[in-house]
């Protein structure tokens, strides 16, 4: 089943790989099919979890897969490496209370993805190829248990995203696309090291062999004395969570490494934004949840401060940073930046309340930010221009769109009634609590004003008022006297069309739905995030050294 | 099975709501815009809450009347460290929900009806309605709620649907100004509020009232006793917000902007007490040092208020910062303790103030949206009714004897002398003082405004073109309504409003006399409000009180309340109320556990009549001033403003606060954002470049590796060789044989640092 | 002073030789090929260059039966000791007889070398004269036998570097590579001599031998050391030994190009491993003995030196086979770090990245010959907006770059991973060695990336109206090679094992 | 004195050295190709002195048989080289391999 729904989208490429370039609908099609097929089984998959198991590692005795779901474990690669012993690599994918709503985000956005994918014309048949490639990379990063997949899954992502945004992208997108494949790839090779001095470390307590097997890794008595990362040597041990974190945080990204993305989304496609922010974002700190801070939990303990502190900086610098912006897609990104950095607060709070609110602001941030990314990409098809002072009183002539946006708008602002306001009160709440980060909660709180500020005045500038007299649409008046705009070169609806309503309006009902009762998501994270933040407790550690 | 009066009051709140989804999305389909909707709805809810209101106040009338009811909203499982964890949602019935619940939901209605004739017409009528609707629910949620959680979810709703309403003219730069303005204001009070939330969370692991007063007086609360004050305080910055208290009522005059209807309902009978309401609701667990910062600041924006509102030429903007300076009263009030009275201010306020601004809708509306008061003049001809309604309403704020606002504002000066003695300290002194001084004040400009508005003769025709400018054109915020500007002649056409705009102002004002609310016009501590609304003992342990009887007695509340189970509501007496009730006539409040708390209490019955006298002796001198002034013209105002230019224009700027913030905060943040982008753009990512170039720099340097450093080499084996022998004096060479020297230079270098190493 | 031997002597050296040559069939099969080549050439007449390379081709592959035969033989040292037979060396033999295979196909496919008068018998025939030295490069245990067969490879490599004489840089590259060649094969000579001196014996083990029982002077074996280093890096195109490679990749017709790169460096890392693990005395941990501290200090050195020189300069290179010229000699310096764990891990891994290596950097080059054969050239520039019309090279050339920077799930990916799993088995001994190999592969990925970057974000100034299909042949090899390094990426286990099986020569102790 | 009237191993190392040196120095200075291949010889010679002398101090053929099969091969790379210079000349009109850099960098 899970592997059904990794391997779904690379199905459809090949399939797509057969059929003539020139038969563009018939891609098209075949890549919603696809994902819709994804949507479907994650549906399911969601329908069948069992919230009660938590998951996250094997407990001591338990049974050695731990209490995952959906589980797959096929011997994959068995080598012998002599003194070394044998080198074991498995297909092991299952999914827990993290996993799950990740893989729920992934499918949606998949779909988004494609929809939104339809207005692309050039080359359409590499492009869907390389989407499906990278949306089946996505998928398996969430749910691989075994490092090694895992890492595979991680780099196949960077090539289709570097085409993607460096073919379909706009006038820049070389230096952005090299940009972001450099700068996530000196992030993974580290990573590379890392794992193979974790396989060193590790020992498997069923086979008693090295193994890749990241439920192993996860539980510290696993782990070899005298090994290179094993629990004695310290200065090795956090050098190797410290380039782990900057592997992941580049993916968050995390200050100082995000000057990627603002790049990178303003070249990008609409659709390849919303993937980027909607699921790419998150594997950075699905990474830290899953890999990094299991893994070294003392580590982690020590840099919880230091963590916070990003965090904060990331959430008001981001809004600073936002607020100071001209390009509406700009603005948006560095908006991706201040929210992540709700997630890396709630990270670093290390109780229940600040790890669940960090994993359902990741799932909330998903829709939304793919929310707003849309609604830029529309006035971006209509207007081919971003800058915030070249509109003006578009609710009047546009109200459809101007009510989703105030809806995207002020969820993303942390509303209370939208989604995006319970994930960053729960951030707030557990950074409080935390007496660590109580300080950087205190400071980051200022993040919810300017937030709003960025977001109210861009809304402002371009919707309410009047027309701007250098506006990037004409004012027409019909005889009754009603005001109408017209846009230079779009003949389309001027209104949202169905396509784009059918792509927003599920967004903004899942934003509203989970506002209102989160219980539907929430309530597969909650035994996995208690499982972790116990897994995580220095008492745990203390316990095992 | 919850109890009935629950299931009424969730049918209440939900009433709105649905009202607002209806018509949100269906208004252009419907009849009328589908205003009926609003309306009936409206009409159930208040028909619901009328009820409640007279099964709660009426039948039981018991002061410790309280039913409850929660459920759980989230559940975070077990959570390590805390055990099973529930984040519940909850709906609290007592005597003040009841009341505010009628309240809320009457006025609501009766603006909902006027509405129906202000805003008719209006292209966005339907939407009007809709965006009531949603304040409305917001509203009764803030009302009805049991939590902090749930409560700051409804502040923010409110919050929202303030810069829906404020913002309901959008294509007006001064209205889009307005709402973004107000919104980002009240997210600043938000903030504080937050974090006090937060502390109080961190400590008990939930957000309902009753769990946290229970845990504090049970000493529960590990933190240092400071952190309880900054709670106290930090959660009061959320009614700061709401309720314009200064240094954050900046907002609220600017909301002007939004239709008329609106300014009463939200922005001066319900949302912007809704701060008062958090306070009184979290009133136990301030900390005297809490109450006193709070009672200053309330002090503080009364007095600023009332000097601001002397001077302003706009109709709204008098009303605005006179609504601020009472809401200064009641947070005043609340800060000196004297909480039953500052709650029985918010209500009657509610009636009064929101009468006031429907009427000067009607005069707006008859003046074909002419706001200045110097261009009106002579309207009480016209329109006789507003004359009489607005006069009354106008008397009470005042605080004439015979209204409910003399009673109330009485009982909050009262205790603020009362304060004063207790405290015992002459800066405590400050606060009556302030007090009855804005008393004069209001009484003053509000003499004023009505002699400019209703009496001499009609000054339209005396208004300059231009005259929408003046010392700082702050005043242009005119509603202009779809209308848009009509001729300003004479007063033809200026003609009394159709009853259905008249109606809501008669029920206002009639709302206004002082026998609604208690039999001695005198003594509100006599009428039913004060004694059904009874000041609650601190939950906070004061040092002075010997620990035990503090907890005995709070103790004994908390048994009570702990039993106000969940699913069951249940009715329970305080200790502090059961010896009172017989004797309820002369209600000098409860006997009090806690000293400081019954010494106060007592002090402000001592003071009863020497705050009567003080008040009445002011509100006298006010309005005779304004007499004098502007009826008998001893004094000309343009005069005596120019004799005191420099205080006039600051009164007039309104202290100028709108320009100190936009100087500093306002253009202090653009300025930082605009440097870290640049920052961003030049620093952060240029180091990251700077990087990338590096390696290509030095790529280049290798690159012509073989050009420069080999040929160097070359020169220097050159060197080498000479040296070596004569022999090997001319060398030539060519790139290939440059290359072998290169492998010669390593293999001998290598070589020769072994040899050295081996030397050591 | 030498008594001439007696008839019995003779007699049993005349078996040994018997004996020997049953175990050394594969090569006098190829000698015997080579020979047919030169008639073949000289009997046929006109277009011969297709049935040219096919019967190269077939020849070629013909050997692989022998060659496997041979696994069923036991380990034996041939021709008193001049020549072993053993797991490693039949590895290199299928190796050069692929890399052969491919480098004869690339030939047939580059139009600008068919396209010259001169026949191209001698061509074919001293390609299948390289796979014979080069087999005998990785299977010799004798100075004396290395130095010929190094000497055979050289030579033929000379010739066909020159091979289009008509192009001046085609015979400027022969020049340098001629006299640069000569030189370094003189040092590495004169430092046999030296080794010789200091032993008495020309078989690597006897010299382990002695070298162990009656030790040596230090000054006279490090200079030895040296100058047999300065042979073999110049084989393997390390730096500081690399100078001659770029000029001459660049120069070469670009099969000989790939076939060097590949062929002539795997022989060279053949015959390092065999001198450094059989000729080197190691303690029993490996690393203790002085002598085995030198190499490695030098090795290390020469290592870092590849990695760093070679990805950083690629970066500044307009021309593509120049720039695969300075990533193989990158490569060299991955494939280093296998040898410098000296264990048997690092052994396999060396040979596993070998066989990756032939896999992307053959095919690498047979696009660019694909690509040249259209576009008349291997400048960056001209690559501009190719991939819309080469769709399938371009796809093809991009999964081999990402191979070479090794990138998961390619085959380049997995050689990288061994080679990083050896290295950190150690532990943290050689944990600056592997920073340097992976801080250089994301250099690495910039100056890849320029081709794909060139193909396909970039649009052509030039108009590209003209035919750009290529043939069906030229197509199926290319998928062929694609799918392969992509399926080894995924699934390299037998491939793994093979090498791990591979990973055990003669006479040395790899644990 | 000794070493003076009788020639020992030392002798011939030393001989062996220079002529490695010279050979060295020819390749790396001189312009003539031709003049650069004998350098090579000379290199090749050096290690054939040298091995001839081990063989002879140290007993057993194999230096010799080494030395024999360096100077065929000498001959033959010999035969290579010239090819590859007469080319060169064609192409070039020239041997002078300083000026023979068309390709650099």
């Amino acid at each position: 089943m899970l592997s059904l729904i990794v391997f779904l989208p690379i199905i459809a490429g090949l399939i797509i790989l057969a059929v003539p370039a020139s038969q563009k609908q018939i891609i098209r099609i075949v890549s919603l099919l696809a994902a819709i097929a994804q949507g479907v089984i994650a549906v399911l998959i969601w329908r069948h979890y069992d919230p009660t198991m938590a998951g996250i590692i094997a407990s001591p005795g338990g049974s050695p897969v731990g209490s995952f779901q959906l589980i797959e474990r096929i011997p994959w690669i068995s080598l012998n490496l002599g003194s070394f012993g044998p080198m074991t690599i498995e297909y092991f994918i299952g999914v827990d209370g993290i996993s799950i709503t990740m893989v729920l985000l992934t499918a949606l956005i998949s779909i988004i993805g494609v929809l939104s994918s339809w207005t692309i014309q050039k080359q359409v048949k590499g492009y869907f190829i390389l989407f499906n490639l990278l949306s089946t990379a996505m998928m398996g990063c969430f749910v691989a248990l075994d490092f090694f997949l895992f890492y595979v899954f991680w780099e196949i992502m960077l090539l289709p995203m570097y085409f993607l945004i460096g073919i379909w992208g706009g006038p820049n997108r070389e230096y952005a696309a090299i940009k972001f494949f450099l700068y996530t790839l000196f992030g993974s090779v580290f990573m590379l090291l890392v794992m193979i001095g974790l396989y060193f470390s590790v020992v498997d307590p069923v086979t008693g062999h090295h193994t890749f097997s990241l439920v192993a890794m996860a539980s510290q008595e696993n782990y070899l004395k005298g090994a290179i990362l094993g629990p004695d040597s310290t200065m090795w041990r956090t050098i190797a969570f410290i380039v782990l974190f900057i592997g992941f945080a580049i993916k968050v990204p995390m200050f100082p490494f995000h000057t990627w993305l603002p790049d990178a989304h303003v070249e990008a496609p609409t659709p390849i934004s919303v993937i980027l922010a909607g699921v790419l974002l998150k594997l950075g700190t699905y990474g830290m949840m899953r890999i990094n801070f299991p893994l070294f939990p003392e580590v982690y303990h020590a840099g919880l401060y230091v963590i916070g502190v990003f965090g904060a900086i990331n959430i008001i610098y981001g809004a600073f940073c936002a607020l100071a912006q001209q390009d509406l897609k700009k603005m948006v990104a560095y908006s991706s930046i201040s929210h992540m950095g709700y997630v890396l607060l709630g990270l670093a709070a290390a109780n229940s309340e600040g790890m669940l609110g960090a994993l359902y602001q990741m799932f909330n941030h998903g829709t939304i930010t793919a929310m707003l990314f849309l609604l830029v990409g529309v006035i971006y098809d209509r207007a081919h221009t971003r800058a915030i002072d070249k509109f003006g009183g578009l609710a009047s002539y546009m109200p459809v769109y101007a009510g989703l946006v105030t809806v995207a708008w002020f969820a993303s602002l942390g509303l209370p009634g939208l989604s995006g306001f319970i994930s960053e009160a729960f951030v707030f709440v557990g950074a409080f609590t935390s007496t660590t980060t109580r300080p950087i909660a205190m400071v980051s709180v200022l993040g919810i004003v300017f937030g709003a500020a960025y977001l109210l005045w861009s809304l402002q500038r371009m919707f309410l008022g009047k027309r701007r007299p250098d506006a990037a649409y004409d004012l027409e008046k019909d005889a009754e006297g009603h005001e109408h705009i017209h846009f230079h070169d779009w003949n389309g609806k001027l209104d949202l069309d169905a396509r784009e309503l059918t792509m927003l309006v599920p967004l903004a009902v899942i934003v509203i739905a989970l506002g209102i009762y989160p219980m539907p998501i929430m309530g597969m994270l909650t035994a996995s995030i208690n499982k972790l933040v116990t897994v995580l407790a220095p008492v745990a550690i203390s316990a095992v050294n | 099975m919850m109890h009935s009066l629950i299931q009424l009051s969730i049918v209440v709140l939900l009433l709105p709501l649905l009202s607002f989804v209806v018509l949100i999305f269906f208004n252009r389909r419907l009849p009328r815009m589908g205003d009926f909707v609003g309306v009936g709805m409206l009409g159930t809810a208040f028909a619901i809450s009328a009820y409640i209101f007279w099964t709660v106040i009426v039948q039981h009338y018991d002061p410790a009347y309280r039913i409850a009811w929660n459920f759980t909203w989230l559940d975070l499982g077990n959570v390590p460290g805390v055990g099973p964890l529930q984040v519940k949602m909850g709906i609290v019935i007592d005597n003040l929900t009841a009341i505010m619940l009628a309240m809320v939901t009457l006025i609501s209605l009766l603006v909902h009806l006027y509405s129906t004739g202000y805003m008719a017409g209006d292209k966005n009528y339907g939407r009007f309605f809709a965006y009531l609707g949603i304040f409305t629910f917001s509203m009764l949620g803030i009302v009805l709620s049991d939590t902090l959680l749930s409560i700051y979810i409804f502040w923010e709703l409110v919050g929202l649907s303030s810069y829906l309403l404020i913002g309901f003219y959008f294509e007006k730069d001064s209205a889009a100004d307005a709402q973004k303005k107000a919104f980002l204001t009240n997210r600043v009070g938000d903030i504080g509020m937050w974090l006090g939330i937060l502390i109080l969370y961190s400590q008990f692991h939930t957000f309902g009232y009753q769990e946290i007063f229970q845990n504090i007086a049970a000493g529960k609360f590990n933190l240092s006793n400071g952190w309880l004050t900054a709670a106290g305080i930090l959660l009061f910055f959320g009614c700061v917000g709401k309720s314009a208290q200064f240094p954050l009522h900046i907002w609220l005059p600017d909301a002007m902007e939004g239709p008329t209807p609106v300014s009463a309902l939200i922005h001066a009978a319900t949302m912007v007490a809704a701060g008062v309401y958090f306070v009184g609701r979290i009133f136990v667990i301030l900390t005297p040092d809490a109450l006193h910062y709070i009672a200053f600041i309330g002090a503080a924006t009364a007095f600023m208020s009332a000097t601001i509102a002397i001077t302003q030429h706009d109709i709204k903007r008098v009303l605005a910062y006179s609504t601020v300076s009472q809401l200064g009263y009641m947070v005043m009030g609340l800060g000196v303790g004297a909480y039953s009275a500052a709650l029985f201010h918010l209500l009657t306020h509610a009636f009064f103030k929101a009468c006031l601004f429907l009427g000067s809708g009607a005069i707006i509306h008859a003046m074909h949206h002419e706001q200045d008061m110097r261009w009106m003049g002579g309207l009480r001809k016209n329109m006789p009714w507003t004359f009489a309604t607005f006069s009354i309403a106008t008397l009470a704020l005042a605080g004439l004897p015979l209204t409910s606002g003399f009673m109330s504002k009485d009982a909050i000066l009262a205790a603020a002398l009362g304060f004063a003695n207790v405290e015992g300290g002459g800066v405590f002194y400050l606060i009556p003082v302030l007090g009855f001084a804005s008393a004069l004040m209001t009484a003053f400009y509000m003499g004023r405004q009505v002699w400019l508005v209703f009496f001499g003769e009609s000054r339209t025709h005396l208004k300059p073109a231009e005259a929408h400018h003046d010392e700082h054109g702050h005043d242009d915020a005119h509603g202009h309504d779809d209308h848009g500007h009509d001729d300003h002649g004479a007063h033809h056409g200026v003609h009394e409003v159709g009853w259905i705009m008249r109606a809501p102002l008669v029920v206002l004002a009639t709302l206004s006399v002082f026998i609604v609310f208690s039999p001695d016009p005198l003594d509100g501590a006599k009428g039913w409000f004060m004694h059904l609304v009874p000041t609650p003992s601190t939950v906070v342990k004061s040092a002075e009180a010997p620990k035990t009887a503090a907890l005995a007695a709070t103790g004994g509340i908390l048994l009570a309340e702990a039993s106000n189970d969940a699913e069951h509501a249940t009715v329970s007496a305080t200790p502090a109320a059961a010896p009172e009730h017989g004797a309820a006539a002369e209600a000098h409040g409860p006997v009090f556990s806690d000293p400081r708390q019954a010494e106060l209490a007592h002090a402000a019955h001592a003071n009863h009549f020497t705050a009567i006298y003080l008040s009445s002796g002011m509100v006298a001198f006010g309005i005779g001033l304004a007499l004098v002034v502007y009826a008998f013209g001893a004094i000309d105002p343009e005069k005596t403003a120019q004799a005191i230019r420099p205080l006039y224009l600051y009164s007039f700027n309104k202290w100028y606060w709108d320009e100190i913030y936009d100087a500093t905060v306002i253009r202090g943040s653009m300025l930082i954002a605009r440097a870290l982008a640049w920052f961003d753009t030049n620093i952060v990512d240029g180091i990251v470049n700077g990087v990338a170039t590096t390696f290509r720099k030095f790529a280049f340097l290798n690159a012509g590796f073989d050009k420069y450093v080999v040929d160097g080499a070359v020169n220097f084996t050159a060197f080498f060789v000479q040296t070596s022998g004569a022999v090997m004096r001319k060398i030539q060479t060519g790139k290939v044989q440059t290359y072998l020297v290169m492998v010669m230079v390593a293999v001998l270098g290598y070589f020769a640092v072994y040899l050295v190493q081996l030397m050591k | 002073m030498f008594e001439m031997p007696s008839g019995a002597e003779i007699q049993s050296i005349i078996s040994t030789l018997r004996a020997g040559a049953d175990y050394f069939i594969p090569e006098l099969y190829l000698s015997a090929l080579f020979m047919v080549l030169i008639i073949l050439d000289l009997v046929l007449g006109g277009r011969k260059n297709r049935i040219l390379a096919s019967a190269t081709i077939i020849g070629l592959l013909g050997t692989l039966f022998f060659i496997f035969k041979q696994h069923a033989m036991p380990d034996a040292e041939l021709f008193f000791g001049m020549y072993a037979l053993d797991r490693f060396g039949i590895f290199f033999k299928y190796f050069f007889v692929l890399t052969g295979v491919l480098a004869v196909v690339i030939s047939a496919e580059d139009e600008h070398l068919n396209s010259q008068e001169a026949g191209m018998g001698e061509y074919y025939a001293l390609i299948v004269a390289m796979v014979v030295g080069m087999m005998m490069m990785a299977s010799s245990t004798d100075l004396l036998m290395m130095f010929l067969s190094m000497e055979l490879v050289a030579l033929s490599a000379y010739v066909l570097t020159g091979y289009l004489k008509r192009e001046p840089r085609s015979s400027e590259a022969a020049l340098k590579y001629l006299v640069y060649g000569a030189v370094s094969s003189g040092m590495l000579l004169y430092g046999f001599s030296l080794i010789y001196g200091l032993t008495a014996q020309t078989n690597i083990s006897k010299i382990s031998m002695e070298l162990s029982q009656h030790g040596y002077d230090p000054l006279v074996m490090i200079l030895a050391t040296l100058l047999v280093m300065a042979g073999l890096g110049y084989k393997i195109g390390a730096v500081p030994f690399h100078f001659w490679s770029p000029d001459v990749y660049e120069g070469a017709p670009t099969p000989i190009t790939a076939y060097l790169s590949v062929g002539s460096k795997a022989a060279g890392f053949a015959l390092l491993m065999r001198f450094f693990f059989v000729a080197v005395p190691h303690a029993a941990d490996g690393i203790e003995d002085m002598l085995s501290i030198d190499w490695l200090t030098i090795l290390m050195i020469i290592s870092a030196a590849s990695m760093i020189y070679g990805n950083v300069v690629a970066i500044w290179q307009k021309n593509v086979k120049r720039l695969l010229a300075y990533s193989s000699i990158a490569h060299a310096g991955y494939l280093l770090l296998g040898i410098i764990t000296m264990d048997k891990v690092g052994t396999q891994a060396v040979l596993l990245y070998l066989a990756s290596y032939l896999l992307m950097n053959i095919g690498a080059f047979y696009v660019v010959v694909v690509i040249a054969n259209k576009t008349g050239s291997e400048n960056l520039e001209d690559y501009r907006g190719l991939g819309r019309k080469m769709p399938l090279a371009g796809a093809a050339l991009t999964v081999f770059l990402i191979s070479l920077v090794g990138l998961p799930p390619t085959f380049g990916f997995i050689g990288k991973l061994m080679i990083f799993t050896a290295l950190i088995g150690k532990g943290d001994l050689f944990m600056w060695l592997a920073l340097i190999g992976i801080l250089t592969s994301v250099i690495s990925l910039y100056y890849y990336m320029l081709i794909p970057l060139n193909m396909f974000l970039r649009d052509s100034d030039r108009n590209l109206d003209k035919d750009y299909r290529t043939g069906m042949l030229s197509n199926a090899i290319t998928v062929v090679l694609m799918v392969l390094t992509i399926y080894f990426g995924l699934f390299f286990q037998p491939v793994a094992e093979y090498a791990r099986y591979s990973a055990s020569m003669f006479g040395a102790v790899l644990n | 004195m000794e070493m003076f009237t009788t020639i020992g191993l030392n002798h011939f190392l030393t001989i062996s050295a220079i002529l490695f040196s010279l050979g060295m120095f020819a390749v790396m200075t001189r312009k003539n190709a031709i003049v650069i291949l004998m350098g090579v010889e000379l290199i090749l010679n050096a290690a054939n002195i040298n091995f001839l002398t081990f063989s002879k101090y140290n007993g057993g053929m194999a230096g010799v048989m080494f030395s024999m099969f360096v100077i065929v091969l000498a001959a033959a790379e010999a035969a290579v080289a010239l090819a590859i210079v007469i080319n060169i000349f064609k192409t070039f009109k020239t041997v002078d391999v300083s000026r023979v850099d068309t390709m650099k960098e």
